[in-house]
């Protein structure tokens, strides 16, 4: 069955999507129980992922629209919610599982877990703990990448809470007085954990901040993953050519709560299922299924996203533990005690 | 504008490490309508519960902020000294680096720099140390940071009595006050007296003991009890101090039990490099010359997996270890 | 004589301008080969003004006509530029000579010298060693006074250069969001220390970053007094009346270095000499004299600042230093050594 | 991209610490392109004039930035991720207090969070110290706060040999450097070994003795050396060790002139309680078990005035006379 054009790159984009589904969905379940954040007492029985797990659930057209415009040497910054951006972006769910599990052989040696998230093979310099912390590092990337005239760029990924913290400004404007190369995409879920973005936000919000720094924008339906990558070239493309930055504002929803053990009971039930109708992934498949796409071909897709992640799992669950004297590689002068 | 004052008769009570800290700000804030609070999602009860039910109770004193940290602790000075007495919520000490002009450069210098014309009563929570699977970026205590700072107050409860009693003092300093809860000891229970308070720079002595001298606080307290109660049943008697208060610190308490035991062990959560134990250890001998040691963390950053991060964290093991290893 | 209202105000806007010269002038004179600074060495023989001093020699119209807008309850943040802040809100000139000469008598007790230079009476909060750090002071001053229902309200003085630093769109942010009584000035002299602003600002400077977060803001030439005078009037009108912020841009030049050491060689000579020619003093005396006010009662006003500041060196000159002991004091607990 | 190295021989010359910064800075910006300067004003030299010359010979790689500490300091870590090797300047300490989050949570942890997948190979300057009459924000000395971070390495010359020297091997050494130059040491002259450097860790022992040890570094090392010069007609033979680096700090030198002397005097400008000298005094009372003794400023805000600040400052009778303390 050949394809034309179009649905090839939306099957692609849903695949990807689909992929991130999976994953969180899986991430999610085997955090259950575990944590002993949000207020929640420490278990006795340690889930197998024991640590902040930020869900990106629901936002996955933001991700995978803008990443679909990133080759593997562009580079990616990334917030504390960074599973998303991790896969777009070309990682290995496997390795990701496994720095999730805590385990030796993942992405970070189970140095970091969810919220540290990163591969820098394929150029994702990181998940980052701190709200706007990657702002200054993706400038920073990209004012290298201008410096050491390489033809790459730099996407920049912050959540609509982010633009309210100073580095915000100060990362804009420096990127637009050295027109560096570097893609800004606000993912505005409208929340700042169980506190709505809008009341603490003054004005016409962050594309009137672009604006002002004459930082050209978009905004889009980031439920809509074809208007997300289709804005997200146009913009990558002028980024790419010299342009200076761009900033996009892709407007969204987090369908779970701020962390995994999170229930999110300040929020509207209602308010939330209305927005799970605008679900990405229904959409994409709706809009497949409209152009004739059969229904068999995505639900394969389904399934394959399904088996990929059940063994990403089995790797996790399979693999080494790190040592204990790992805790003193990756550092000056601790490996041997010396400085201890 | 202050409300009726309600005095509360003397008795104790169970409650949490939270629930204690929730009940000394409900009393302070009933008494003294100058003092507010402010931070991140404080309008929910503050993400650890530390101030449940407070937005209910002064719905316009609990202040929700935009994701701002160098603004709200700024804010917060210019709060103080236009006559407010602010409780900054900066939800883990890690997200104040973000504010740490405000904190040094404008808090802690205000009083002394402007020669005393303006006070900057303020109360910054920074919640502190390892918290299951956190990471380099939520696990950081600096509390040996804000001991050399100049113009700052640093508490470090490690009971809920403390948390309660030491809020209060807190509020009541008039200068600023870095207030330092930890964040694996929110549920602990414990026996409060509602009514009490507990003066800066006064240590407690938790156990006595001839043998040696072990000061500790924060996070450390509990589990410095529980190395004693094991080197006692090896018949060692270990004096567990915890100071409660990093500055000011009691150095007579520490001082007289050193001249007594002639040894003693210093332990911490934090990093043990440059640590406030080495200002203890050093204190100590200096002025009383005895035997002197130190736990702390090695100096790498706490790690995701259990593993890792439990080459960082205090055990009451380790702690006993540490014990006998000054015996010897 | 008795002049038409205007004149009056003109007059005594006027006088204000001609103190802060004549303070700034004698700093000046005491501050000669005295600082270390600057990369210059130490000298043996100091100055009676050792520190760094920032003059604010040119920009005197900005802090004149926005504080005759102000009461004395009405609270103010400064810079570290704040001599004509400082004496436009009412601090006597002798108290100040006496902090910058390191007295005792100082505002200060000798403690802050001219970069702290503060009169809490006066609710002038205090000049500042970090550019932008008023900023967050000034919004929490105003946060207190909306919820003390007090009626006053905040001026918060800053440089073009902080409108480049994070606590900008923090504290702007913050002061429109709870609708706070704060009159933001940015005193636009398009230079920061040695560096040109404009490069280094994105967009169209200041008041379009003010107009992005929806505060209402005016720009102004900061040299004509009663340009400014009459601007901060509407403002603050509108701040007082519970209108939220308010932003007034106004742009002025700063005729001297970034320090008094600094001999600001890194400027053109012919731009300082041109804008010399817009200097607020003359602007202001040739308007007087053009409505009819005699040479000599400019003259006078003149001469009565002249003999202000004179008296003000020679009771600084006087004053007692502090005691050795006094630095334990303003601190907990050091007073005693107990805690050295 | 690199230039083709130029091989400096080795040869002796009179400079400034400023002039020895820019000379070494200036061989290696000729021997790697990768490395680049950012800060503001930075375009004229840099405000103390250790970047003279540069922007004339590197005019795109040294970068005149806009007042953004945070921006600026987050900036580099993206640099030196992608390819570069920045040196920060922050102008003075006080300064980078504006940039915590980004060298403390961004910078240190970033090699160790990510597993090694990346470094962060930048040199942070933040020059430190009392410097005349600039009163309490601009006359901070934090080095124990960066001592006691994991992931950073400190530097702290206090000659201009070691300036030059220092900053060589700090711009090699893959790892984020906090590169503290006091700002009254500027002008200071000395001789400087061109072509030489001077490793990370390895102290410098100025004056041999065995009556005591005085250990001190930055702006107390010529102070010190005066003093025991000093000592040394009364009769006294102090050795002075300059450690140069806080982290690693070369424990060796300093426990083995311990173990000789049985006295050792910590001596620096920063504020004592919580300084580096406590780590060190705690250490070699750990680890040696002798007599130790501390010399930092007192626990207040640096004043304006010259008798508040003289109150702040070291001065070689203050360590004469602490020394003369020890040896009681
Ligand atoms: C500087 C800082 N302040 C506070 C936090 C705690 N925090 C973590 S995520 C979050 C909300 C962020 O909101 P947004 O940027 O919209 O991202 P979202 O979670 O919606 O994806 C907050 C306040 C933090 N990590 N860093
Ligand atoms: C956070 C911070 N960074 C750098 C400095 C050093 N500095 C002092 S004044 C100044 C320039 C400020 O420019 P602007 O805000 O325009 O004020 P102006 O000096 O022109 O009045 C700089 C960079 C500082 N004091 N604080
Ligand atoms: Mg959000
Ligand atoms: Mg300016």
């Amino acid at each position: 069955m050949v394809l034309p054009v179009p649905q090839q790159r939306l099957l692609d984009l849903y695949r990807v999507m689909r992929r991130i589904r999976a994953f969180e969905d899986a991430a999610e379940t085997a955090s259950q129980g575990g944590v002993a954040a949000w207020g929640l007492a420490e278990n006795a029985t340690p889930a197998k992922v024991r640590g902040p797990l930020h869900l990106s659930t629901g936002q996955e057209a933001v991700a995978v629209g803008v990443c679909a415009n990133l080759v593997r040497k562009d580079l990616l910054t990334s917030t504390h919610r960074g599973h998303g951006h991790t896969l777009a972006k070309g990682a290995d769910p496997a390795r990701m599982m496994c720095e999730l599990f805590g385990r030796a052989t993942g992405y970070n040696h189970g140095k970091g877990g969810s919220m540290h998230i990163a591969d820098f093979s394929v150029g994702m310099l990181g998940a980052n703990g701190v709200v706007a912390a990657g702002i200054p590092i993706a400038t920073g990337a990209a004012h290298a990448l201008k410096l050491r005239k390489q033809p790459n760029i730099v996407a920049c990924f912050f959540g609509d809470g982010a633009a309210n913290r100073g580095p915000f400004l100060e990362g804009l404007n420096w990127a637009q007085v050295y027109q560096l190369p570097v893609l800004f995409v606000c993912e505005d879920n409208r929340i700042s954990a169980t506190t709505p973005t809008g009341p603490m936000t003054a004005g016409k919000g962050v594309s009137a901040r672009a604006k002002a720094l004459a930082i050209a924008s978009e905004k889009v339906d980031g439920n809509d993953v074809e208007a997300v990558d289709a804005a997200a070239a146009r913009l990558a493309a002028q980024v790419r050519a010299g342009g200076g930055p761009r900033f996009l504002h892709a407007v969204t929803y987090r369908f779970k709560g701020h962390v995994s053990v999170d229930p999110g009971s300040y929020r509207d039930a209602r308010e939330v299922e209305t927005a799970k109708q605008s679900d990405p992934l229904l959409l994409a498949r709706a809009k497949l299924l409209e152009r004739g796409v059969p229904a068999a071909a995505v639900d394969a897709i389904d399934g394959e996203a399904g088996q990929e992640i059940a063994a990403a799992l089995a790797t996790a669950d399979a693999a080494p533990w790190p040592q204990a004297s790992a805790a003193y590689e990756d550092i000056m002068n601790t490996v041997t005690g010396a400085w201890r | 504008m202050n409300a009726p004052e309600r005095k509360t008769a003397m008795h104790t009570q169970q409650m949490t490490y939270a629930e204690a800290a929730c009940l000394a700000l409900r009393e302070k804030m009933r008494a003294d309508a100058r003092i507010v609070a402010l931070g991140e999602d404080l309008g929910r009860g503050g993400v650890f519960g530390q101030y449940r039910g407070l937005p209910q109770e002064f719905p316009d004193r609990i202040i929700d902020t935009p994701i701002s940290e160098a603004n709200i602790m700024g804010a917060a000075v210019g709060m103080a000294l236009a006559g407010l007495k602010p409780v900054v919520e900066m939800r883990v000490i890690d997200f104040a680096l973000c504010a740490m002009d405000e904190i040094v450069n404008q808090a802690a210098k205000n009083r002394y720099m402007f020669g005393g014309q303006g006070r900057v009563p303020l109360v910054a929570r920074m919640p502190i140390g390892i918290w299951s699977a956190s990471a380099a970026q939520h696990s950081q205590s600096l509390e040996a940071w804000f001991a050399h700072m100049p113009g700052l107050v640093v508490a470090v409860p490690g009971t809920p009595a403390d948390n309660y009693g030491l809020l209060k003092s807190a509020l009541d300093s008039g200068d600023p006050v870095i207030y330092m809860e930890h964040k694996e000891l929110w549920g602990l229970t414990g026996e409060v007296t509602v009514g009490s308070e507990v003066p800066l720079g006064r240590a407690n002595v938790l156990t006595q003991g001839g043998d040696l001298t072990i000061v500790t606080w924060s996070r450390g307290v509990s589990l410095a009890v529980q190395a004693a109660a094991s080197l006692g049943k090896a018949g060692i008697a270990a004096e567990v101090i915890d100071l409660r208060t990093l500055w000011p610190w009691d150095r007579e308490t520490v001082f007289a039990s050193a001249v007594k035991t002639r040894k003693v062990l210093v332990v911490h959560e934090a990093v043990q490099v440059a640590g406030f134990g080495a200002e203890v250890a050093a204190s100590v001998a200096e002025h009383v010359g005895c035997k002197v040691a130190r736990l702390g963390a090695p100096r790498i950053p706490v790690g995701y997996a259990q593993v890792l991060e439990d080459e960082s964290r205090l055990s009451a093991a380790k702690i006993e270890a540490a014990a006998r290893n000054i015996l010897k």
